[in-house]
């Protein structure tokens, strides 16, 4: 095989790392990691070796929300993709309320419906924390102390994101003051074009 | 669920305001509705036209009026609201009034940006390569697992407390009962007896127990000489009198 | 990192052949990913590499009876599972149980319960038995053949003892006072009412 190396001699902390990794049911932190290979590995360095190793191979090492896991590659989706894994497909309401979450959090219920100019079904919230990808997220200290949400680790996980600044067009949406609410927005605007009449 | 299963797949096209396939459940509201018709001006929404957006949304109502279709209120409000804008917005210019105009088409502008970028995020977001669609885990992970180990602490001195007060515990016990100095219903009844042959006047019942300073025995004495007095007063040789409840108990030999 | 070559160029067929095997939730034959990866592609060849690119890593590709997965280095077992050791107290009753053996010895289950007056639970027994400090000691030739017990070398050890002769006799007790009936009465009452009991 040409396009194989033969096997290389691997440190001890990155065959650890990389089977536990691969042992573990769900994605790990570096410190829990460390708690099962044990004091004096440099995880994070292991990790990175990793990472860099699998990147061009089938399955790959990817990092989210701080926690590590392998997955297959991308681009061999259509090899793996099965039928009955087609997931259902997310209503129009749940992706964008998902999105509205994603981008703005906390945000809280009034502030969705405000975006998305329709109130949201009851249905809609619970679809999104059953899937595991939104979680309440404490409550806004105004009048009414209304609930907040946000997403959760398992949502930038399964969406492939490393962290929040990963999702898409953020910084674009940011600079654009189309993350700020519509009060502040007019009034950034007012301020570039300056004071009118009076 | 009630939207999650019809609305994500069947959303209407609308080419234009002018051909009109109307399902206004298709819309999720006017916003959205406002949206599908700013899209068809095919403009950047940041320089969309707000009079050809409400003069192409109150044409829709109106056609969906003229097909006699149910539409719902908040529609019908948008439209009036649309149509205030649209007079505020075609009048000379009142310097009072506050809002003005502008503020409010540049507030729905906003509004359909804002829904629109985010509109845009949730279908960027679907298309990623997503986890258990496009990419996979291991299906049939070993799994890590924490065996906890108790480690149990004792010492020797718990140990051999533990043993002692299992003992002690355990130990046999014996119930010795103290002997007490007591007048017995024989001696009382022969007592009171004799002495009664000396009183012949009603006498308190307290005035045949002996001389003694031992309480105990004292309260035992008067317990006998009271059965004894009684005894004796059911043998006919003796009578009793009390004038009250627990008044002092007289006697005298009948 | 000196031990982690760069990422190689694969080939396509090495690549979805280590995917297939990572998403399958059983091992496979040839055949069943020949099916997965298409014709054309050459498998066992795929197979000969990959099963020489992990032989020396975290994880190995292992044929067994005709069939291949993934799994964990056998020299790396111990990483799966963790132990976490964890102080604990022993309950009244495992103290009072224990002692009763070490004086005892070798004793069965009722003489135990005939000595302390109370009943003992089965997990007590299994706890000192856990902590390594009481034994099984064979069957009693009396009706029924109970089971006895003893205390161990790790109990003498534990304990500082050399051997069972150094615990103290029953008049060490009392003259330490721990014999003390009252004490005792009211130890009971502890016992019967406390949360301690078994």
């Amino acid at each position: 095989m040409p396009d194989e190396p033969g096997p290389e001699p691997l440190s001890d902390a990155v065959r650890a790392v990389e089977a536990v990794l691969f042992a573990a049911a769900e994605p790990l932190g570096a410190d829990e990691i460390g708690e099962h290979v044990g004091q004096g590995v440099d995880v994070k360095a292991a990790l990175a070796a990793l990472e860099a190793h699998y990147a061009g191979r089938g399955i790959n090492l990817v990092e989210r929300a701080k926690r590590w896991h392998f997955q297959t590659a991308p681009d061999l989706a259509n090899l793996l993709r099965r039928e009955r894994d087609e997931s259902r497909k997310l209503s129009r309401a749940a992706v964008e309320t998902l999105a509205i979450i994603a981008y703005h959090e906390p945000v809280s219920r009034a502030e969705i419906e405000a975006i998305r100019g329709v109130q949201i079904s009851k249905g809609t919230l619970d679809v999104l924390m059953e899937a595991g990808w939104v979680r309440p997220a404490g409550r806004r200290e105004v009048p009414g102390r209304p609930l907040t949400y946000a997403t959760t680790a398992d949502f930038l996980a399964h969406f492939g994101l490393a962290s929040r600044r990963d999702l898409p067009g953020i910084d674009d949406l940011k600079a654009a003051g189309l993350l700020d609410p519509i009060d502040a927005a007019m009034e950034q605007l007012v301020l570039e074009t300056g004071p009118e009449g009076e | 669920m009630d939207e999650s299963d019809s609305l994500f797949e069947d959303t209407p096209q609308v080419g234009s305001a002018d051909r009109l396939t109307l399902d206004l459940d298709g819309w999720e509201g006017p916003l959205d509705l406002l949206l599908t018709l700013a899209r068809s001006q095919k403009v950047d929404l940041a320089k969309i036209s707000i009079l050809a957006l409400v003069e192409q949304y109150l044409a829709f109502i109106a056609d969906a009026k003229k097909l006699k279709l149910e539409i719902a209120a908040d529609y019908l409000v948008m439209a009036a609201w649309l149509a205030y804008l649209k007079s505020c917005l075609l009048l000379p210019k009142d310097p009072e009034q506050d809002p003005s105009p502008e503020e409010l088409a540049l507030r729905l502008q906003l509004r359909l940006q804002r829904l629109s970028a985010m509109r845009e995020a949730g279908a960027r977001l679907m298309a990623r390569d997503r986890l258990g669609r496009d990419v996979f885990l291991r299906a049939a992970p070993e799994g890590l697992r924490v065996v906890r180990k108790s480690l149990w602490q004792a010492d020797l001195y718990d140990l051999i407390a533990a043993y002692g007060n299992v003992r002690a515990r355990n130990e046999p016990a014996v119930h010795v009962v103290g002997r007490r100095p007591v007048m017995t219903l024989d001696e009382a009844l022969h007592r009171v007896e004799r002495l009664l042959g000396l009183r012949l006047e009603w006498t308190r019942l307290e005035s045949f127990l002996p001389e003694t300073q031992d309480g105990e025995y004292r309260k035992s004495a008067l317990a006998s000489s009271f059965v004894a007095a009684l005894e004796l007063a059911k043998r006919g040789r003796l009578e009793i009198d009390q004038e009250a409840a627990f008044a002092p108990l007289f006697v005298r030999a009948a």
